[in-house]
């Protein structure tokens, strides 16, 4: 009761905040030119050619637009730090940008979105840039967090937020991409792929199930990103993570359905809603052949909490954590209590619904024997932390074991023959391939035989698929989509119809068609299609292309027209 | 004695005003005319670049579609990949309504391949032709003090040209490039400050040389000031070195903007050759085999810079004439 | 050697640091007052305020710009480049000199067959000059300088890779072959390695032999001009003797100063090639580096490139003056 | 026995405007043993000759027609091979500009070790003996076997050239202008070394020379070259004593003579014919003042005229008389203003078309020389001469350079030296005097001209001109000063801006100093043009320097520098570039108009006997200090210094009957890098004291005109002679 009642005095306090701004403007002012960034061409030409697509558009609306295309470096300036007039690195704050979110396994909970991209706690450094500041929102992303055993009520929730995200239209969405993978069906039995959702064929349980079909038990894959390190207490770019989560197992890992089953940890009983009792797989071993035990994985949460707390000139204090990448995700265990070799009792700060997809089945399991001893030494120094470290070959207890790699070349890997779930290849070896042609000629020549992710246009690999037998085309739809982000904190975008105007300029049916080659779903929601469950919700509101319907929408709230068809504030 | 010299006046019957056409401007004029008669190669680079330079002007007209706006067909769709018409088999490919103006085809979201041709041709005579009056100017007058005024002023600016040989080119227009907006005048900014280096050091030995010849003496002899030495006497016998400077730096400009722009650090809404060509690259037209797509910007530049090089060699046939072929 | 020349060389090796340091300056200040943020790469859902401070202050970049300049210098003298941005626990010199052999390898055996040919092609241009052949020979060597090397590379590519599929397209290895080599030994003396050499060296060379034959051609015209030639020639040498002994001997000094420089440049130089076949080599990484903004690594690459371009400078100075015993102390090899 | 014998040779060579007829049908013998004297100024086709007797013909050129015998062999028809193997072994060839033979990157023992194993057949052994003995053969110390060929001097390489020549013992050595460009001693010394190795290794020599008292020196006979002809061919004493052809009266004429002064130089005014389209008639015809109106239309042919010699002149009957007649300068003065403009290298460029310009065309509207005539108080003013107070005056001058200093120096490991140009000299200069600086490179004299114009400023010491310092002149002044002194440059074909007309060129000077108006100038251009016989005037106006041959250049150059009515004028140099032929011209010209406008004169040239032609008094300069001075017959004929002694000993004659006297000094002058406590020449003196080694010499003067610096005649002249091993004289 009291809460709605804060609840109500906080949105009437926003509303005036809004309105002020707002109130500011005099009336029948020309709106002013909207700069609309996006990455260049040369680094992603699909996002660059949608940008240039709806920059189109939005002129319709008697709009001034400037398309300003930069490298992703400077865009993180102009963008990320330039939220606010008083914080804009550039010279002035944001207006509106394409933006997009990668699915990664974790991501298939929704709590990592619902929570990060909106609530206002993380409006000022975190990953809330468009300074999204909702209190009933707000209170709906904490509630989500707390109903770890009413799954339905939980849902529930989630479809409230989505519903509020989609009205104030404070991102607009316009697709998940289907992501395409081209698999040698000839080294490999097309059966034994398994596709995650939201993910794709690459996955971590098509690497253990996927049968050759040749004695050749190699699949050789490669990336056009960067694989940086090898480090199970970091967060790297997207390839590295997915060969750390080969090599270093979890307590629990995301089936391919999106929910997180019990791996390493034969059982994952909650006794209340915070506490939970983690039972290993007995006979697990680490590639280095020592055992895996109950304090190993009750060390892989300390090394993550592992910090020192460091007091400023002002009396301020401050947690420095040695592992800054996953501290987060560790961050609401409370205490770990090793009951024997096998068991043992994490105790919760306070429930969370999410703690077994983004703490269990997020934290790489450690050797202790290797890492206490560089995270104690880490805590000895000041300016160094995991980041910095990168063993010669890793260690881990995961079904595939390091041979070699070469930062920003290849990784190789082989299979764990000591591993309960032996993958049924021997071999897999990613090289970094930056050249997409080079790609293109490896794949068709079989120098490679499972292309593992595709940047490019779309519709030149169907052809390829499509003039070689050996090859098949898997997609499925991502987690990730791609999205116009407003900042609303300021003019124009601050008001709700106007976003709602530049939403009927976009052309979702034809950016998909034309730009895609069709692959690629429609969007109307940060949670993906593909995670269905959470996808049970009534319909959200449609926002049809529509450049009469977006003049109409902007015209009933009182915008106007001068003689030159600019448009003008209310 | 005047008086008589006065009135021999009418007896020569040439007005005075017909050898003042003797100036230094003309004798430049001849030489560079010089060039291209003697040369053909020249003479070729020359009409080459007349010819991009009509293009380019004329762009707007000539070109049939924008460059950078997707053609659509009936549908509403873009015409993506399509083939040039003279390639194209009955019943292939080939975008209904525009058939006759997809000379070279289109992109594989649906641009006019032969419009961004000729649009490509103003980014490479800009950058080629800016870069080059850059480099040429600079090297020129940092030549001519170095050369005239020796001393520290030589010093300094020779220790400078050092610096400038030692910074890798290409990586620093990179760096340029990545830090500041994308535009194609990074290419022309860093060709400034770094290119003029040859041009400034080939300059300063040949200025030292016409200083000490005796016709500068003579001039100093009969009371010549500094800088009419230097812009009567010197600058007059440097500026065809100046040219030939100048035409390579053409020809290394658009290869270098080609280059850059290959490696994805141009000015995307700036269509030029080598953001054609890096947009064929990256769009597979290789492997697809799009040769109407690779072969033309490729042809573009080739001519373009073979233009500079050609002048450039005619210059240097014409200054030195020990490379002359016999 | 005498004490003239050890002076000589002390002075130009003087020269070369202070140039170097110039340079390493205005690397400094270049990537220090950029506009982009040098965190950039770093970006992510969890990043917090305290996590930018710690990166900050990780990486030096909280100092002010006078301490950071001091300890970049101090730093650099001990040949320290810090640590990279984007990979954990390699330094930038891990990185760079895991690099910099590849590029030296594709570097030397492309200008080896540049100048083995434009040499050669030099020398009989100029035997035939005027004749057809030297026209048409020119011209095309115009031409293959005229033609961007990232293009030629790709024609290559298209036909010897992807349509005949004689040539490996990318890289200096498959990983399999790769992950064997222990030293680079193992890497030289695998046949693999020289395949995947083969179309960017080729490419390369198609455009820098073109400086040497037209280098060569012109010193051996104006060689064969020189009394000395003349000489040779009366004293009833052979013909043979005359061109290559005589003056392709000494039209080869300016050629070999320009071979020298030309280490130093194509190894800036090749940043293109390198990116179109994937080379794992100084250029690639400096383009990778930047794109990714990491500033120390773009900064290390940078700075290594630049240190071997001044240092093959010096050595050409160097060259020079031991290989042309009129180039005194005084004179200043003019070759660029 | 003839060893070589040239039958109608014609060799052309191919040139954008047209075929080059260079030979045109020469035919001449040599005999074993014999010393010929191929003579003949600059593009009479001697030196295709000799490209074509050991084929190395340009790539344009090309023998016509002919036959080469030597020793029985058709040389034209011999394979390539074969006549590679001829060559050195039998024919050796000393190039012209053979200080430029030497392969700058090789040592020269290397060079010559390789051509006597390789051409020769030694082995290394032996080749290095043979080596060292040819060293010590033309005198350089074996040591320097291992020497580049930069660390030798001038006279040193032309050594070395000669040993490589003898190197694999030649029947016939052809020696293109070999001492051409060298100082008068070192060209001494290797005449000596010519005549000896002549005389001791009886070498038949083929000598190629535009210097007849070369010649006269070191041949026993003599073949005079036009026009790509033979005009005569003789003895060499018949030759110096009766020439037979106009052509060698004028050239033998020409050449001043130290022992045998002549009060006016005969010059051969005029250019050779243009030998793409070669006059039909005698090809002298245009410049001989014996011309009749046969000439023009009949070739004549080389006959025999008297006992073994010929000539081709249709006037060799008359010869006795002609000769006579010869001897007065104004007979060859007559055609001196006749002539006109030259042939040109491409007629088409220019709208006066390239040829002579006929006698009868040249009426020129100034009258005569009359009008030259200086007025004193002219309203020009500054053309006005008066003999009292001097001009100019040199206070005990001293110029210094440092060179290799510097920051970039120190960086470069330079070390930083300091050149002793000039070194306290004094003198000076009345209105109207002429005097000449005389003495071998690198002596000083032009460092001292150029101090005199103020193109460089004296270190100490003053330099007064007209009562004014030179060192503190404001601008005005300064200009004032450039306005009333000129110099007058070396080599004509760089003192005019190669961009400029000849107008354009003539007209500077006065724009500077503030000429406005146009017409004005152009009168005054015209002025001085005409009085430097350039005449029509109009017709030099918009030609460029390239279109002009070097004598015009010259009296352009001349013009330029009098254009301003200066009243001082030094001359470097003025005719050294020049052929012998027109050398005169300039001479006289430049003399007469000096007399004439009471013009001060300092004339800079390493010839003696010109500046005893030109100049009231010389001075003799040695490693920046005067170390002679004094009018100029006493001191040519009664010479005090060893240093001007050794000097006019050295300059050839022009005459086979008088042997020059042997030489007492080496070549070599020292680097002027460091000073000497006592005399400067000491080190070279034969008549070294032990004074001159420490005191410095003090300047004795007779009667105070004729001055030397030298102990020989002043306190220490009993000092103790110095013994000196002949190593310490030799080369070094």
């Amino acid at each position: 009761m009291s809460r709605k009642l804060v609840s109500l005095v906080v949105l009437l306090l926003m509303l005036l905040v809004f309105a002020l701004p707002a109130a500011s403007q005099t009336s029948g002012e020309m709106v002013p030119t909207i700069i609309v960034h996006s990455v260049t061409q040369a680094e992603r030409p699909i996002e660059y050619e949608t940008t240039r697509l709806v920059v189109e558009n939005m002129r319709e609306l008697g709009l001034e637009v400037e398309h300003r295309a930069i490298p992703w470096a400077q865009m993180i300036d102009e963008i990320w730090f330039s939220r606010t007039v008083d914080s804009a690195v550039a010279d002035r704050p944001f207006q509106m940008t394409h933006w997009r979110m990668v699915g990664r396994p974790e991501r298939s909970d929704p709590d990592e979105f619902t929570y990060n991209l909106f609530h206002s706690s993380v409006r000022d450094g975190g990953y809330n840039f468009i300074g999204y500041n909702n209190p009933e929102y707000d209170a709906l992303a904490e509630a989500q967090r707390v109903e770890v055993a009413d799954k339905e009520a939980r849902l529930d929730i989630i479809c409230e937020a989505q519903t509020i995200i989609r009205n104030d239209m404070v991102n607009a969405y316009f697709i998940h991409p289907l992501t395409p993978q081209v698999v040698n069906t000839s080294a490999f039995n097309p059966d034994s792929i398994t596709t995650q959702a939201g993910i794709g064929v690459h996955n971590f349980w098509t690497w253990i199930g996927i049968e050759p079909t040749t004695d050749d038990k190699t699949l050789i894959t490669s990336t056009t990103s960067f694989l940086n390190n090898f480090n199970p207490l970091e967060i790297a770019g997207d390839a590295p993570s997915r060969v750390t989560e080969m090599t270093w197992d979890r307590l629990m890992r995301i089936n391919p359905i999106g929910v997180a089953e019990p791996w390493a940890a034969e059982s994952v009983e909650w006794e209340d809603p915070l506490n939970v009792v983690v039972t290993l797989r007995a006979g697990m071993k680490w590639h280095d052949g020592e055992d895996v035990q109950s304090d190993d994985a009750a060390y892989s949460f300390e090394a993550a909490l592992a910090g020192t707390t460091q007091t400023d000139e002002d009396g301020n204090e401050s947690f420095r954590a040695e592992a800054p990448d996953y501290y987060p995700f560790a961050r609401n265990v409370d205490s770990i209590e090793i009951i024997d070799d096998l068991s043992l009792r994490f105790t919760l700060k306070t429930p969370s619904a999410a703690f077994e997809t983004s703490s269990l089945a997020k934290l790489n399991l450690l050797p202790k024997h290797i890492w206490e001893p560089i995270i104690n030494d880490l805590l000895e120094q000041d300016d160094a932390d995991v980041n910095s470290i990168q063993e010669e070959i890793p260690i881990g207890s995961g079904p595939f074991k390091y041979v070699a790699y070469d930062v920003n070349e290849f990784v190789l890997l082989e299979a764990f023959d000591d591993h309960w779930a032996r993958p049924k290849i021997d071999t897999w070896l990613m090289n970094v391939l930056p050249n997409q042609e080079a790609t293109l000629g490896q794949i068709q020549s079989g120098e490679m035989n499972f292309l593992w992710e595709w940047p490019g246009d779309p519709g030149v690999l169907q052809q390829i698929v499509d003039d070689n037998e050996h090859l098949d085309i898997f997609s499925a739809i991502s987690i990730g989509f791609n999205y116009f982000a407003f900042n609303v904190r300021y003019a124009p975008f601050d008001d709700v119809t106007f976003r709602q105007a530049v939403a009927h300029t976009i052309p979702q049916e034809f950016i998909i068609d034309n730009i895609f080659n069709g692959l690629a779903a429609p969007a109307d929601s940060f949670v993906s299609a593909a995670l269905e469950y959470w996808r049970q919700c009534d319909d959200l509101p449609t926002y049809d292309f529509s450049i009469d319907g977006a003049r109409e929408l902007l015209a009933s709230a009182g915008y106007s027209w001068d003689d030159d068809g600019r448009l003008l504030y209310p | 004695m005047q008086q008589e010299a006065m009135a021999r006046e009418g007896s020569t019957g040439l007005p005075a005003a017909e050898f003042r056409q003797g100036s230094a401007l003309r004798q430049l004029w001849e030489t560079n005319l010089e060039v291209f008669q003697r040369d053909r190669m020249a003479l070729f680079g020359l009409i080459v670049f007349a010819i991009f330079a009509l293009v380019a002007l004329f762009a707007p007209i000539l070109a049939p579609n924008d460059p950078l706006t997707p053609l659509k067909n009936n549908d509403g769709d873009w015409i993506k990949d399509a083939l040039p018409y003279w390639l194209a088999e009955p019943g292939e490919d080939v975008a209904e309504g525009y058939t006759n103006d997809f000379l070279l085809g289109t992109t594989n979201i649906g641009r006019d391949i032969f419009s961004q041709l000729i649009h490509g041709s103003r980014a490479a005579l800009l950058v080629g032709f800016s870069a080059a009056a850059a480099v040429a100017v600079i090297g020129t007058v940092i030549g001519l003090l170095a050369g005239f005024y020796g001393g520290w002023v030589d010093s300094v600016l020779m220790r400078a040209a050092d610096v400038a040989f030692g910074i890798p080119f290409i990586p620093f227009i990179i760096v340029i490039a990545a830090f500041f907006d994308p535009s194609i005048w990074n290419v022309v900014i860093a060709m400034a400050i770094l290119l003029w280096r040859d041009t400034g050091r080939v300059i300063r030995s040949q200025v030292l040389v016409i200083k000490e010849q005796a016709f500068v003496s003579a001039a100093r002899v009969s009371g010549a000031s500094n800088l009419r030495i230097i812009f009567v006497y010197i600058a007059p016998s440097i500026l065809p070195l100046s040219f030939l400077y100048g035409s390579f730096a053409i020809a290394w400009a658009i290869l270098t903007e080609a280059s850059v722009s290959f490696l994805g650090f141009s000015d995307p809404e700036t269509i030029s050759w080598g953001f054609m060509l890096q947009d064929a690259f990256l769009s597979l037209a290789l492997t697809r085999g799009a040769f109407y797509w690779i072969i033309p910007p490729g042809l573009c530049i080739m001519l373009t810079v073979m233009a500079g090089f050609f002048i450039g060699r005619g210059y240097e046939e014409v200054l030195f004439p020990r490379l002359r072929r016999m | 050697m005498n004490r003239g020349v050890i002076t000589y060389i002390a002075g130009r090796f003087l020269q070369s640091v202070m140039v170097l340091w110039i340079i390493v300056t205005l690397l400094f200040l270049l990537f220090r007052l950029a506009p982009s943020n040098p965190l950039a790469s770093y970006i992510d859902t969890t990043f917090t305020k305290e996590q930018e401070a710690a990166l900050l202050a990780r990486f030096g970049l909280d100092k002010p710009l006078g301490e950071q300049y001091i300890i970049y210098l101090l730093n650099l003298a001990r040949f320290e480049l810090g640590d990279t941005f984007s990979y954990s626990g390699k330094s930038v010199l891990d990185i760079l000199s895991a690099d910099l052999p590849n590029t030296i390898y594709l570097t030397l055996s492309s200008l080896l067959v540049a100048y083995g040919v434009g040499v050669l092609g030099g020398i009989l241009m100029a035997a035939l000059r005027g004749s057809l052949f030297e026209r048409v020979g020119t011209t095309f060597t115009l031409m293959t300088r005229a033609a961007p090397t990232f293009w030629v590379g790709m024609l290559l590519l298209t036909f010897f890779a992807f349509q005949w599929k004689l040539l490996p397209s990318a890289g200096i290895a498959p990983a399999m072959v790769r992950f064997r080599w222990e030293t680079e030994w193992d890497k030289l003396l695998s046949p693999v390695f020289w395949r995947h050499m083969i179309l960017p060296t080729f490419t390369l060379a198609v455009y820098l032999h073109g400086l040497p034959l037209l280098l060569m051609r012109s010193n051996m015209l104006e060689v064969l001009d020189q009394d000395y030639v003349t000489m040779s020639r009366l004293a009833g040498y052979s013909e043979w003797r005359v061109m290559i002994q005589t003056a392709a001997r000494n039209a080869m000094l300016p050629v070999l100063t320009a071979l020298t420089l030309g280490i130093g440049y194509s190894i800036g130089g090749n940043v293109v090639i390198e990116n179109v076949f994937s080379w794992p080599g100084l250029g690639r990484t400096l383009v990778r580096a930047v794109q990714q903004a990491d500033y120390p690594l773009a900064q290390g690459a940078f700075f290594l490139i630049a240190l071997i371009i001044v240092f093959m400078n010096f050595i050409a100075d160097i060259l020079y003056s031991l290989l042309d015993p009129r180039v005194g102390a005084s004179a200043q090899a003019q070759v660029s | 026995m003839t060893i070589l014998s040239i039958r109608d040779l014609k060799v052309d060579y191919a040139t954008q405007d047209g075929t080059v007829e260079a030979v045109d049908g020469v035919s001449l013998d040599v005999a074993e043993g014999q010393h010929l004297g191929l003579i003949g100024e600059s593009g009479c086709g001697k030196t295709t000759l000799l490209k074509a007797i050991v084929q190395v013909l340009p790539r344009n050129g090309r023998v016509v027609s002919g036959k080469i015998m030597f020793k029985g062999m058709d040389l034209l028809q011999l394979p390539p091979a074969e006549m590679r193997q001829l060559r050195w072994r039998e024919i050796a060839t000393i190039p012209q500009a053979s200080m430029d033979s030497l392969n700058p990157v090789q040592r020269v023992g290397s060079q010559l070790m390789k051509l006597l194993r390789i051409r020769g057949g030694y082995d290394k052994r032996a080749a290095r003996r043979r080596a060292a003995d040819l060293f010590d053969l033309v005198g350089l110390d074996t040591d320097r076997l291992m020497h580049y060929p930069h660390e030798f001097s001038g006279g040193m390489k032309q050594r070395a050239v000669i040993a490589m020549a003898l190197a694999l013992e030649p029947s016939l050595l052809i020696a293109d202008e070999p001492v051409t460009a060298l100082d008068v001693i070192v060209q001494h010394q290797i005449l000596e070394v010519l005549r000896e190795l002549e005389a001791e290794l009886n070498l038949t020599v083929m000598l190629i020379t535009h210097d007849i008292s070369v010649v006269a020196q070191v041949c026993d006979s003599v073949a005079v070259m036009y026009a790509g002809r033979i005009v005569e061919q003789a003895a060499a004493e018949p030759f110096f004593h009766a020439p037979a052809h106009p052509y060698s009266l004028g050239l033998q004429q020409a050449f001043p003579n130290l022992a045998n002064p002549r009060d006016e130089l005969v010059s051969i005014e005029g250019y050779p014919p243009d030998l793409r389209e070669p006059p039909s008639g005698c090809r002298f015809a245009e410049r001989c003042p014996f011309v009749q109106a046969d000439c023009h239309e009949i070739d004549p042919r080389l006959e025999l005229v008297a006992d073994e010699r010929l000539a081709a002149c249709l006037r060799s009957g008359e010869m006795e008389s002609l000769r006579k007649q010869a001897e007065d300068p104004a007979l060859w003065q007559q055609v001196e203003v006749a002539q006109g403009f030259a042939s040109t290298p491409n007629p088409s460029r220019h709208p006066y078309g390239g040829h002579p310009i006929k006698r009868e065309g040249l009426t020129s509207p100034m009258p005569s020389d009359k009008s030259f005539t200086p007025s004193v108080g002219d309203g020009d003013g500054g053309w006005g001469g008066d003999n009292g107070e001097p001009l100019l005056e040199m206070r005990a001058v001293s110029k210094q350079f440092k060179i290799g200093g510097g920051l970039a120096g120190l960086l470069r490991g330079d070390k930083e030296q300091t050149v002793y140009a000039v070194n306290n000299i004094s003198f000076s200069l009345r209105r109207g005097e002429s005097l000449g600086l005389a003495g071998e490179s690198g002596c000083g004299k032009s460092t001292t001209g150029k101090l005199l114009v103020k193109l460089l400023d004296a270190s100490d010491g003053e330099i007064l001109f007209d009562g004014a310092d030179l060192a503190h002149l404001d601008s005005d002044d300064l200009l004032d000063f450039r306005s009333r002194s000129q110099l007058m440059f070396q080599n004509p074909f760089e003192a005019l801006n190669p961009r400029f007309t000849l107008y354009r060129s003539l007209t500077e000077p006065l724009i500077i100093h503030g000429w406005k108006d146009e017409n004005q100038r152009l009168q005054r251009v015209v002025e001085t043009l005409d009085r430097v016989n350039l005449r029509p005037a109009e017709v030099f106006l918009d030609k460029y320097p390239h279109q002009l041959s070097g004598g015009q250049l010259q009296r352009v150059v001349l013009a330029r520098a009098l254009v301003l009515h200066p009243e001082f004028l030094v001359a470097d140099e003025p005719v050294s570039m020049l052929d012998v032929s027109v050398r005169a011209g300039i001479l006289n010209t430049t003399r007469r108009l000096a007399r004439e406008l009471g013009l001060a004169t300092v004339y800079i040239s390493h010839d003696l006997s010109l500046l005893q032609y030109t100049c009231d008094r010389i001075a003799i300069m040695y490693l920046g200090e005067i170390v002679e001075m004094g009018p100029s017959l006493e001191v040519i004929n009664n010479p005090q210094h060893p240093y001007t002694q050794a000097l006019i000993a050295a300059v050839p004659v022009p005459d086979p009957t008088v042997e020059n006297p042997p030489l007492r000094i080496q070549e070599g002058v020292p680097r002027p890098t460091e000073r000497f406590i006592g005399c400067p020449f000491a080190q070279r003196c034969p008549e070294v004291m032990e004074a001159c080694l420490n005191i410095r010499p003090p300047a004795i003067t007779d009667e105070g005109r004729h001055m030397a610096q030298c102990h020989l005649y002043g306190e220490q002249r009993d000092s103790p002679k110095v013994k000196r091993s002949p190593e310490a004289t030799a080369a070094g």
